[in-house]
Formats: C-alpha cells, structure tokens, sequence
C-alpha cells in the first residue's frame, strides 16, 4: 500500500467551489474535492448532502453553474457524459446501466469494439480481452454471455471492467457496495486496490464507515451541498466524521411536540419478500412517529412499498387496527386508512403536469362525487382549502405543481393524503431536496399529526431528522431489522453502528 | 407507446417558486379563448365559412346530413379511442373490430336470427374483441401497439372466415332507412342524437368523475397514480372494453347505413380515428386531451375531406391530406416545444453572459 | 415442420417448381423484412414500407417506359436511391419530432401511397415494358435458385455483418436495448435511428425494383397492405418489438416462414380466408413468448438475487 | 407578495371552473353546429339555381364513378364515356374511390346528388350498398345508368351491359374446350369473389359446363380469387397448379387475372402446356399470344360500354327512353341500342384475340 505524498502532487482532478442549483433548489452550493493519482479517496455525508450532484458534475451529467473543474491542473469544461469519458473520468452509478440485450463483453466495448480484418469487429478479440481483464479481476464472468439476468454484483464488476479498459484515471463508484454482499464488497476492494496501485485515482462514495476506512486514503465529508472537510483516513476517527456529517444542534431544529401514544394501529408481522427484505415485524400506535433508518439499499422503501400495497410481498401480513390489508392494493389500504408519502416526489407523488388542486383531490376522487359525479366546485374549495392550511405557495391552485418549488410541491403530496383523514401516515424520506425553511414546516407538519393521534411511519436518511422526531427508531440493514431503539437512548453512533455493522456481529 | 423519447415538461422543467419565476395569469375569457381547443374552432370555423361561400353546392342541408353520415363512425370510435391515448396506450384493430362486426351481423341475419338479437350478440362480441385487447395488454404487459397490430390482423382475418368474399345486404328496410334518416328538415341524421348521447358519456366520464380523474393522472404518470390507489390496469382494461363495444355499435351502423354487411367494411378508418383524435388535442404521450377538443378534431377532419371531395379533388388528395394531418397534429407540438427550448436556451444564454460581464 | 406436413399431403409442394416458386413468393418480403428488423431493433416500426415499395416500383416502371434502353444496373441505384428519400423522410420525421414512429409511418403510409396514386393515376407498367434481361433475373436459377433469391441471400449475408460486426450495427442494438443509456455512453442515436430508417427505405427500394422483374403490372396499388406481413415476419422471426435484440436472419426465416404458411395453405386447399388470421395470430403469439420469457427471466434473477436476504 | 397571492386567490373564487369551461366549450360547438345547420336550411331552397344556373340551357352533367380509379381496364372504359360525353356536349367528370369498396362509394354518390349532376353512371362494387344513396339521387332529380357492373336493378333506370352475359360465358367455354382437346380438368381464376359480373358468367360457365354434353369430359375442379390484385392472382395461379397437377387449363374472366396467370405460365415448365383463356386487354395480353403461353382470349371494347352509357345518360334525361324493355336510342357511331330485358342494353358481342389479329387493336 502505497501512501500518497500529499504536498507534491498535481491532482489527476480537482473541483473548487462548483455550485449548482434546479430552480429554486440548490443542490450543491460548494462542491470541493481534489483526486491524487494512486489514491483512494473515499466521500461521506448524508442523503441530500450533494454528493451525488458533485459526482455528476465530475462525470459531465450536469454543468455547474460556477465554479473550477481542472483535470492535471488545466481549466476544463464538460457538456456531455461521453466528454468525461474522453477525458479518462469512469463513473459507475449505484444502479449499473448495461444494455441488457448485448453481451457482456460488448457492453465493456460498445462503441469501441476491437476492428479487425476489413474494419468488421472481431469478436473473437473482444472475447479475448474481456476474458483477460476478467482474469485480471479475478471474476469468473463468461464474456459471451448477455447482460440481462446478471447480478448487481456482477454488473457492477463488468462497469469496473469497462472502466480498466478504458484506461480510466479516475474512477468514480457511487455507493458501489450498497447492493452487493460480504465477498463481492472483498472482491471489489481487492480491484480497487490494484488499480489505485497502478495510478489511478478513486473516489467513492459509501455510508459503511468500516469501508470507508478500511479502504480509504483521505476522506472527504459533506453537508448541506457544501464541503466541509478533507481528512487524512488514518487522522481521523468515525466520530469525528459522524458530528461533521450530522454538523448542527439536533434537538433544536427539530421540534417534536410530545403526544399522546395510545394503542396500535399499524401492525406488520414477518413481512418478506424474497430477494428484498425479510421477517419484518413491528407496530406503529396512534399518536407515534416512528423513525425508520438505515442505508440507502437496506429495504427501507421496499417496505413501505409492500406494506401499502404497491409492491407483491411472499410472506406475513399486514393490518390496521386489527383487520388484515389485502396484499398489493394500495386502493383497500386507503380505504383502511393509510397514506404513503412516496420517496419520490416527482415520479411517485405527484402528476407534475396537474394542477395543484387537482394532485391534492386526487386521493379523494369517489369521495367529492355525488351521484357519480364530480362537482368541480367542490374539488375546487377542497383544493382551496388544503393549500391555505399548508401555506402552499402557488400563484393560482390551478396551476400545474410543477411550477412550484420542492418544499410546496412536497406540501400538496401530504395535503393529499392528510385530505383522506389517514390513521397512519408513511413518509419516505419527506424532506429530500426540500429547503431548510420548508424542512422544518414539514416536520411541524408531521409532529402536528402525530399530535392528532396519527401514527407516524418516517423513513429517513437524513440522522438528525430522525434523531429529532421519532419517539422510537427502528434500523434496517441488508433487508432485516437490526435495532430498536427509543428515543431517549438514541444517538448517532448508535443508528450508524445499527445500521452499518455487519449482520454476523449483531448482538 | 410503452417507451416516452420526450421529456415532458413537468419533468424537464426545474421546479421554481412563484416568487422566482413569475407566473403570468390569464384572465378567464383569455384563456378559454387561446385554448387550443378554441383555435381547433376557430379553423373549424374558417373552413365552414370558406367552404360557405367557395364552395359551390355546399351551402345545403344535404351537406350536414352527407357530412354527418360520414363522420358519424369515425366520431364514435374517437371518443373511447381518446380515452385510450389518454392513458398513453393506442388501439390499431378498431377497423378490423367494425369489419368482424359487419361481417357477424350479416352471417347471423342470414341463418335466420331475430335482429334484435343479432344487434345484442354484436355489441358482445364488440366486448369481447375488446377484452382480448384489453387483456394482453393489462394482464400480459404486452405493448398495445403490438397487440393492436396483432389484432387488426387477426379480427379482419376472422372477418373474412366468417363471411368470406360474400356480402349480405337484405337487412330490413325500417332499419337501414332509420339509420339515414334526418331529423325533419334539419338535414341532422337521427342517429346523431345517439352519437351525441355516446360523446355525452364519455365526456362526463372524463371531465366530470373520479374514474375520469384517475385516466387523466395515469396517462401522466402511471406510477404516481398507482400510489394513489388508482388500478391503473384495471381502467385500461375497462377502456380497451369500452373501445370494442363502441367499435361494434360503429359496425352495425356502418352495415345498416350501406345495408352491407361485408368483411372489408371499414378498412383503414383507424387511420382517420387515430388523426382526428390527436388533431383534437389529445397527446399521443398520454394524460392531455378532452372530448370536445376531439369532436372538434373530427368535425374538422371530416368537413376538409367532404369540402375537398364537392371542390372535385380526388381521393388521392384526401388520403395525403389525412396523412399529412396526422403528422401534423404529432409534430406540431413536438416542433413548438422546440422552439420554446431554444428561446429559452437563448434567454438562459444571455442571463449567463450578463452574469459573466457582471463578474 | 410445416413444409414436411404439406410436402407429405401435397407431394407437388416439394417439386423444383414448388420449391423455385416458394423461394420467388418469399425473396421480397425477405428483404423487406430485414429492414423492418433493423428499424425495430432500434425500438422503431415502419409501417409505411409497403408504400414506399409501391413507389418505387411504379417509378421502376416509369423508368423503363420512359428510357427503353436504360441499364439494369442503374435501375437498381435510382431505385434504391429513392427508396433512401422515403426513408429518410421517415427517419427524420421520427428523430426530429421525437414522435413514435408508429404515428409517423401509418402518416407516411397513406401520403406515400396517395403520392403513388397522383403519380401513376391508371397508368400500369407491364412486364411487356421492360427489358428481357430484367424480367427474366426473376426466372433464371442458378443450381435451381433464381437469380432474385440469391440476391436477396446475399442481402441477408451483408445486413447480417453489418448488424454483427461493425460498431454502427452494434449501436443498433445498444439503442434498442435502452435509448436513454445509449445517449449517456455518447453513441449518436439520432444518426443511427436515422440510419436505420434510410437503410429500410433502401431495402424497400431494392424489393421494389424486385418487384417490377417478378411481377407483371406496377401501378397505383402496388405493394399496398405488405407492411402487415412485413412486421408479422420479422416478429415471427425473433425480432423483439420492445427492441433491443434479433437478427435478420431471423427476420430473412420469419418471411420465409410466412410465405410458407401461405403457399401451404393453397398448397393444402385450406380456405384461403384463414391467411390473415393466421399471421395475426402469429404477431400476437411472437410477441406474447417474447414477453414470457423475458418475465420468467426477471422472476428467476430476482430469486437468485434472494442470497443471504 | 402575500397581498397578491390572496387576491389571486380571491379572484379564482368567482371564476368558473375547469369543468365549467368545458361545458361552455360544449355549448359553443352545439350552437355553431345547429346554426350552421339552419343557415344551410334557410339557404337552399331559393338558392339551388343562384349563379350556377339551372334547368335546360346548363351542359348535361354526367359524372361517371367507376369501381375504383386507377385501373387500366376502368381507364378505357372512361376514354369511350369522354368521347360519347362530347360528342353529347354534355359535362364530363370522374369521381371514384381508390380502392374497389363499397361503402366508398357511396360518399361520392352523396356529393353528386348534392351537385346536381343530371346523370350517374356507376359500376357499382357491391349491388346493394349503393341503393340507397342512389334512391336519394334519383329522389334529387339523378338518371342512374349503371355499366361494367350492375346494380341491383331497383335502384338504376338502365344497365349497359358488355354483352349477353351467357355470350361472354359461352365463348370462354368454347375456347378452353378448343384448346385442351375437349376432355380434362380446368380451374377458373376470378376478381373478388362477390363481383357481381363476374359471378354471372361463372354461373354460365358451371351451367353449360354441365349442361352440354360436349363438355362431359370437361370437370370444373376449382375457382379462387385474386381480387383483381397483380400479385395475389399470381399467387392464386401458381396455387392452382400446385394443388392440382393435372390441370389442364385455366379460365380467368378478369383483365388483372388472365393477364397475372400469363406470366406465371410463360415462366414455368407449364408454357404451352396449360392452356389459358378469358378476357384480357390486347396491350397487356400481346407479349403472351406472341410467345405461345396464350392461345386465343376474348374482350368486347371496353370504350364502347362508356361511349353507350353517356348515350343512355342523355336519352334517359330527354325522355327518349324510360328504361322500359322495348325503347330506342341512338348511340353515335355504334347506331340504334335497344333496352332489352330488365333494363339491359346490350354494346355488341365479344371479339376473340389471337396471334393474327391482336396487333389491330390499341387498348
């Protein structure tokens, strides 16, 4: 293991101060990072702290609105991913993109197939290196097999694979280990490491902190879409990097008015589903918030899905107030009183093109007819009505969500369910992307709830968020539950460690 | 259809408060009139008038009633059609749907079936045609373009087994004189007051009910309306049912008003259903449209080509006209998006400069 | 299958004449296929082939009528150079607009054909038009395959290459198999689905000059309604119409294999009427498998993902 | 920014609704369309003669609509319509759809009653689906002269009629049976199957077939249809022979199938073997006679049949003729034609086409 030597080198890449926003949303206001060659270089921080627009900067997926991108010290400027690419930045996203009809040894060569008699592609070449880096990578992959069908493990392989033939100098891996098992994570290291060996510069991102410093060289850690600090790994301690990933006063940004818990309403028992979680069992009771943590993969969303009704589950039941859920019919489990504030607001929880009076009626379509008909009237003063309870900012209810901004928008998915009078609320993740204004609106708006005897089901990423409204907090790791813990015991460290540990030293 | 090329703007367009980006809002009477389904009126509109006073002959009652009778299927179809592109999904076998129609009602009649019941075992077998759609594409996941391609085929292939090159033409009198007959001197075929009775509806059911709601916020975006409990498979299915039946109810009218029940009755009027709908403001991604905008679309289509055919152009003029439609009424919105994005690019372009000069 | 069946009821069927016959009936539509398979591979249709067949074929016989002495060999490169035209209109229509091409070509369809109609009014072109040498490239075998076969075996054989072994036919593909991937690894899909569209309207072109040797008249209506079994046999032939994946020679066997059926069924004496719900029923079948398959095969990679969860 | 948020959203209060505007939208097309309507009303009656004139000094107006544009056969037919037209000095117009449908044409019957033209001549596609657009034309004030293919005889006042069906059909017999030595089994390839001409003579044909016991030998083994396509009638042809080896000759009584089945034979080892007959264009027809595959085939001149029915036309509107059996008109050129039978007048007998003579005619 080579050190690099900090002082002398010229990063192979460095980005200073880039910012960048979506409209009102800023989601990165100061990008900062610097890549030596030979080292890996590991980023840390929380959901929404920007990591993931900083990497699509550095891959050319979005231009910054400002700020210094030098590739061996030159000034240079992307406009398209195949830019990046050119200029030797491999990047390999959390979910790899494989053409699922070629075959593997195609997907590492696409658009450069080794030609040759008469300019055609030889495949029996192609075959040949593939089978070589395979080799070198010390993975028994069939390079003439098609990409469909293969495992996360196995594309992520074939990702690095492209990324080595290539000639990549640097390698950019987001959360490359969130899907992936024990030995495929020994297994990836190991490649990582002979890479960094030859000179390449890596950077990734990862929530296991028993990865980042088991691997790391340097780690740099974010908040709030702005840097906050590079660190040696072996001068630093996982504590340290937790309070500058969590970085402010938990309980005072979150306010979380006490209420009164009274009986069950939500009762999930040994819920699984095969290849996705399993064995889920807890209760949710009126008046509750509880928390749902974990890293991005853990199963959380899956959950959430499956319990009201989006996804099939193989096994275990649901039930509100004592009656069973039928399974996969989101409609019954509104009808038994459940809500679901999706992770994703513009895919997920809103029609972006409706208005705004109409995403929030949306859920109550049967209830505002009368005689099978809708009384546009009516929908009109509902939609009135919950935007002036949720201060939703909008010029007109009329106009589409789509012109508001993430923290509104977010405000018209949960008048919609609020509209329906729910007994139990899911939200997943209810305050990415949101501004820090609108963030603490919405958590009153939640703490609100609960203090109405809603029972509260809040899937976040985001630790303080957690830590500052639940009343208890359960942690889920590689698709089962691994810790319950109440609010008064709960503190950072031991969300991370619930969440992070590995399953075989689970006490 | 399964796959969207275009980002829509509700995706595409970053999401701005209203304090950044003021929003412009028109006064009531401006927006109802620069909707597009107003200006689909107003060259509605134009082309009457033009026609009015160009065009010698069509100043008469008979070309409403001409008119009428003409468009009369392809006005049925479109209404569950637009439902059906609504949701993002296309139904190509309609024509073969009406042909398979005929061609049953002819055969039936013939071995002596009372016609009533022969109208009752029509519209199920609509209903069913419909349901097969429906189903491979629901249950199966198969794209309803494929499907449809597969069943345009099949339907007017079973049209040909059933009755074969034979035509059947002795339905009875009272039926195929009421189904051309005008409402006194207006020059209005009765069985207008049907078709209005089906627009009707279906207008209701999209503008004014849950279940209209629910098309609308799928055709969008499935996902999120499965979130809210919508059965997004369910309403497509209905829809594909409903595109049958209606289909049907088209055949027997084609085969009573030509008192012909033959097997290549209504061959290609997908084509004009498909133009007539999109040119009526329905978007072939889904979610946008509204049964006016459609009559209007149909109406439209079919005056041109009845005002083209009394101007004596030939049919081949029609045929490149309603092709050339067709495209239009696709691209045209395509093409306005893209000028929209340049304008913008330029603007954003000239903000950056301003921005750069200004540091 | 199918051939041994109506050989064994009808010995006729397998007589050199039968099998040179089957092999004419089928060459076109072979080579419309291949072009039908390379515009789906990119998660296209072109529904507009058999108009632009009609096109070109009349304009073939035009040819001929207006200069008698006119080579065969320039024949074919005008043919194919407007058969190009069509296409490209077609392609730009469909990468421009971003529009489904399914739209765009059953619009192309009709203006293609209404075209065809003002152009050849009831003008006919007859076989008596045309040149011996051009007429008999239909008659004439070699070891008992007509010349026109071959032609179109040798079609077959480039497009295969050139689907297999060049970068441009690979990026066809990776188009199909995910558009929006294929933009992010910076192959030029605008370009390629053009390419494939114009390489369809010149295989359309290619079958229409074809056409004209094989067949007697060409006039306004030629070629109408070949686009149903053009995609039926592509289909047939194992080309996903969700893109992404299948050969020409697979689409080459799907023609084959519907020529067949329907030679066989005149062959058999089965009520011709059958034809048409036959090849419906085959689309639907094909791509009922297709979707079947590729289900089954999402079930089983979930399951195997199950590990220690 | 507040204060202007309230009263927008004051002002939306008293606005209507989505709903609402679509109702209004709604009311818009229903008051247009019955405003239209009534205004057309309103017009018609004092004005049909307007500028356009009326009555007796305006050409006669004949508009023939044959089964479908574009096609050969239909082209000469129209030609002897354009001279008798003119020779007339009447108004000679085409309309036609492209593709050979019934209920296609019933649009175009629609538009010409609504031009008032003075005489239809229609070959029609199916029998029936044309009736009751053309009673709607004969109501307007239309003569309705049918040719090439008849209607049904309720709703047209003539039927100009080729030849004496049963004429047309013995000919074709007396050829085959000529060619294939009066003994073995033949086909017949015809247009569609419900063409309502060619179903006559096939009719005669299967009669005199069995009837005569000159033709004993003779058995009929199968009719298929190439739906006057090119290409399906050379499918149905090579689909014959295949099918049935040892079929001897083949009667096609259409121009597109006799003319597709020569080219099949002249390709194959069944050249001179098969004998081929039916009516056929002599300039489709003239390579295959001159190579040997046909023999001898039979037409009348299709220009005659249109060069009559403009006659018709304008004797039906003089009153000359009433369509009654028995009338008499004059036909320019071809003299005096008789409305024989159930409306029918008959051009004039076939001509057979052979090697000697096929270089005498153009068409």
């Amino acid at each position: 293991m080579t050190t690099p030597t900090l002082a002398d080198d010229i990063p192979v890449l460095e980005l200073h101060h880039a910012s960048k926003a979506f409209g009102a949303v800023v989601a990165l206001s100061d990008g900062t990072i610097e890549i030596l060659p030979g080292e890996i270089h590991a980023l840390v921080g929380e959901n929404g702290a920007g990591k993931s627009t900083l990497i699509k900067v550095l891959a050319g997926v979005h231009r910054p609105d400002s700020g210094d991108f030098r590739l061996d010290g030159k000034p240079v400027s992307f406009g398209t991913p195949a830019d990046s690419k050119a200029a030797g930045i491999s990047v390999i996203y959390q979910e790899p993109t494989l053409f699922p009809d070629l075959t593997v040894a195609e997907n590492i060569y696409i658009g450069r197939q080794p030609r040759g008699r008469g300019g055609l592609i030889s495949r029996s070449t192609m075959r040949a290196e593939a089978t070589k880096l395979f080799a070198t990578l010390g993975v028994p992959i069939d390079p003439e097999r098609i990409a469909a069908g293969l495992s996360i493990a196995d594309q992520q392989i074939i990702e690095i694979a492209k990324a080595i033939s290539l000639d990549a100098r640097v390698l950019i891996m987001d959360e490359p280990t969130a899907a992936l098992s024990g030995v495929e994570v020994e297994r990836l290291f190991g490649v990582a490491r002979s890479l960094r060996d030859r000179g390449a510069g890596i950077l990734f991102i990862s929530h296991r902190f028993d990865e980042v410093f088991g691997l790391s060289d340097r780690i740099t850690v974010m908040r709030d879409g702005a840097f906050i600090a590079t660190h040696t790994t072996g001068s630093v301690t996982v504590d340290a990097i937790v309070r500058e990933m969590v970085g402010r006063d938990i309980s005072a940004l979150f306010p979380k008015e006490e209420a009164v818990i009274g009986d069950p309403v939500l009762s999930v028992r040994g819920l699984g589903r095969a290849g996705v979680f399993s064995d889920i069992s807890f209760d949710v009771r009126a008046g509750e918030i509880v928390g749902l943590a974990g890293l991005v993969g853990a199963g959380r969303t899956e959950v959430a899905r499956a319990i009201f009704g989006i996804d099939r589950y193989d096994a275990g039941s649901v039930e509100v107030n004592g009656v069973p859920l039928r399974p996969h019919d989101p409609q019954s489990a509104i009808t038994a009183g459940l809500g679901l504030v999706p992770e994703d607001r513009r895919k997920q929880g809103l029609v972006m093109e409706l208005s705004v009076t109409r995403n929030a009626t949306l859920t109550l379509r049967t209830a505002l007819a009368r005689f099978g008909l809708i009384s546009g009237a009516r929908e009109h003063a509902l939609g009135e009505d919950w935007s002036r309870r949720l201060q939703v900012k909008t010029a007109s209810p009329d106009l589409p969500v789509a012109t508001l901004s993430g923290g509104n928008q977010q405000k018209v998915v949960l008048a919609k369910w609020l509209a329906t009078d729910p007994q139990v609320l899911i939200v997943d993740e209810p305050t990415r992307g949101i501004d820090i204004g609108t963030k603490a609106e919405v958590h009153r708006l939640i703490s609100d709830l609960a203090g109405r005897g809603i029972a509260v089901l809040m899937i976040s990423s985001e630790l303080p968020e957690v830590l500052g409204m639940a009343d208890r907090i359960l942690v889920m790791r590689e698709g089962r539950l691994t810790a319950t813990i109440d609010r008064t015991d709960a503190t950072a460290e031991r969300v991370m460690f619930a969440a992070t540990e590995t399953l075989e030293s689970t006490p | 259809m399964s796959e969207r090329t275009i980002v829509r703007s509700g995706e595409g367009v970053p999401a701005t408060t209203a304090g950044t980006l003021p929003v412009r809002v028109r006064s009531r009477w401006t927006r109802i009139l620069l909707s597009r389904d107003a200006v689909m009126f107003y060259a509605l509109i134009a082309v009457v008038v033009y026609a009015y006073t160009q065009v010698p002959y069509f100043a008469s009652t008979q070309t409403v009633g001409f008119l009428l009778l003409d468009v009369i299927p392809i006005l049925l179809i479109a209404m569950p059609m637009a439902l059906v592109i609504i949701t993002g999904e296309i139904d190509l076998s309609v024509a073969s749907t009406v042909g398979l129609t005929s061609a049953v009602m002819g055969v039936l009649f013939q071995a002596g079936v009372p016609i009533g019941v022969v109208l009752v075992l029509c519209l199920l077998l609509g209903t069913v045609l419909g349901a097969v759609n429906g189903f491979l594409v629901t249950a199966l996941g198969l794209p309803s373009l494929a499907v449809t391609i597969g069943t345009l085929a099949l339907y007017r292939g079973f049209a040909l087994v059933v009755i074969g090159d034979n035509a059947v033409a002795n339905f009875p009198q009272e039926l195929t004189r009421f189904s051309t007959s005008k409402l006194g001197d207006t020059g209005i075929p009765v069985v207008m007051l049907l078709v209005l009775a089906v627009a009707l509806v279906f207008g209701v059911l999209l503008h004014f009910t849950p279940f209209g709601r629910a098309l609308v916020a799928l055709g969008f975006n499935k996902e999120a309306a499965a979130f809210v409990g919508i059965r997004v498979g369910r309403a497509k299915f209905w829809l594909f049912v409903s595109t049958g039946l209606v289909s049907s109810l088209a055949g027997i009218f084609w085969t009573l008003r030509y008192s012909s029940a033959r097997s290549d009755n209504a061959t290609g009027i997908e084509l004009a259903v498909i133009a007539a709908v999109l040119l009526g403001g329905v978007s072939i991604f889904g979610g946008t449209g509204s049964i006016p905008g459609v009559i209007i679309g149909v109406l439209l289509i079919g005056t041109i080509n009845y005002t083209l055919r009394l101007a004596r152009f030939s049919d081949v003029v029609l045929s490149i006209v309603t092709g050339a439609l067709l495209i239009a009424s696709v691209v045209a919105p395509s093409i306005a998006e893209w000028a929209r994005g340049r304008l913008h690019a330029r603007r954003t372009a000239r903000l950056e400069l301003q921005r750069a000069a200004a540091q | 299958m199918l051939v041994v069946v109506t050989a064994t009821i009808n010995p006729l069927f397998l007589t050199p004449q039968g099998v040179k016959d089957l092999l004419l009936n089928a060459t076109i539509v072979v080579i419309l296929a291949i072009g039908q398979a390379l515009v789906i591979i990119t998660r296209n249709v072109d529904l507009s082939v058999g108009s632009i067949l009609g096109l070109v074929a009349f304009g073939t016989g035009t040819l001929f009528a207006v200069y008698p002495g006119i080579p065969i060999i320039l024949v074919f490169v005008i043919g194919m150079a407007f058969g190009a035209v069509l296409g490209a209109v077609n392609g730009l229509l469909v990468t421009i607009a971003k529009v489904p091409a399914l739209v765009i070509t059953l619009g192309t369809l009709y203006i293609y054909r209404g075209v065809n109609n003002a152009w050849a009014g009831g003008t006919q072109y007859f076989a008596g038009d045309r040149p011996r040498a051009f007429s008999s490239l239909s008659t004439d075998t070699i070891f008992g395959f007509p010349l026109i076969t071959l032609l179109a075996i040798a079609v077959v054989v480039g497009v295969a290459i050139v689907l297999a072994y060049t970068r441009a036919g690979r990026d066809l593909y990776a188009i199909g198999s995910d558009p929006a991937a294929a933009r992010l690894f910076g192959i030029p899909v605008t370009r390629r689905v053009l390419g494939a569209f114009v390489a369809s309207g010149v295989l359309a072109g290619l079958a229409a000059v074809l056409y004209a040797s094989r067949f007697n008249a060409v006039g306004a209506t030629t070629g109408t309604g070949l686009e149903l079994d053009v995609v039926a046999a592509a289909v047939v032939g194992g080309v996903a119409i969700f893109g992404g994946s299948g050969t020409v020679v697979g689409a080459a066997i799907g023609a084959l294999l519907l020529t067949t059926i329907t030679s066989a069924l005149t062959a058999l004496r089965v009520d011709k009427f059958w034809q048409q719900a036959i090849v419906g029923v085959l689309i639907i079948a094909a791509i009922s498998v297709d979707r079947l398959v590729s289900l089954n095969r999402a079930r089983k990679l979930r399951v195997s993902e199950a590990r220690n969860v | 920014m507040k204060g202007r948020t309230m009263k927008l959203i004051h002002t939306r209060a008293h606005r209507d609704t989505a709903s609402g505007r679509r109702i209004a939208a709604f009311a818009a097309i229903a008051t247009t369309v019955a405003l239209v309507a009534t205004g057309c009303a309103a017009a018609t009656p004092g004005d049909s003669g307007g500028s356009d004139g009326d009555g007796a000094t305006e050409a006669l107006s004949i508009a023939f609509l044959p089964k479908q544009l574009n096609n050969p056969y239909t082209d000469v037919v129209l030609s002897g319509g354009k001279a008798g037209t003119e020779e007339i000095g009447g108004e000679y117009s085409v309309v036609g759809p492209l593709e050979a449908s019934a209920s296609s044409q019933v649009s175009f019957i629609n538009t010409l009653t609504q031009q008032g033209t003075k005489v239809i001549v229609i070959a029609a596609n199916d029998p029936d689906a044309v009736g009751p657009a053309l009673e709607e034309a004969r109501a307007a004030g239309a003569k309705i002269v049918a040719f090439d293919s008849d209607t049904n005889p309720d709703y047209r006042d003539v039927f100009i009629s080729q030849v004496v069906s049963k004429d047309v059909a013995l000919i074709q017999v007396e050829q085959i049976a000529e060619q294939i030595g009066g003994s073995g089994e033949i086909a017949i390839l015809s247009a569609t199957a419900n063409a309502t001409n060619q179903n006559e003579w096939i009719k005669f044909i299967e009669e005199e077939l069995a009837s005569n016991p000159e033709y004993a030998d003779i058995t009929l083994v199968a009719k298929v249809y190439g739906d006057d396509d090119d290409a399906k009638s050379f499918q149905e042809a090579q689909g014959l022979l295949s099918a049935y080896p040892n079929l001897k000759g083949i009667i096609s009584p259409t121009t597109v199938g006799i003319a597709a089945t020569a080219r099949y034979l002249s390709t194959t080892d069944f050249k001179g073997k098969v004998a081929l007959v039916g009516l056929g264009l002599p300039n489709e027809m003239r390579e295959f006679v001159k190579d040997g595959t046909v023999k001898e085939f039979a037409l009348w001149d299709p220009a005659q049949l249109g060069y009559v029915a403009a006659f018709a036309g304008q004797a039906l509107v003089d009153g000359t003729i009433t369509g009654a059996v028995g009338d008499t008109f004059m036909a320019g050129e071809l003299g005096e034609k008789e409305v024989g039978e159930g409306g029918i007048v008959i051009v004039g007998p076939p001509t057979r086409f052979n090697a000697d003579n096929i270089d005498d005619y153009d068409f």
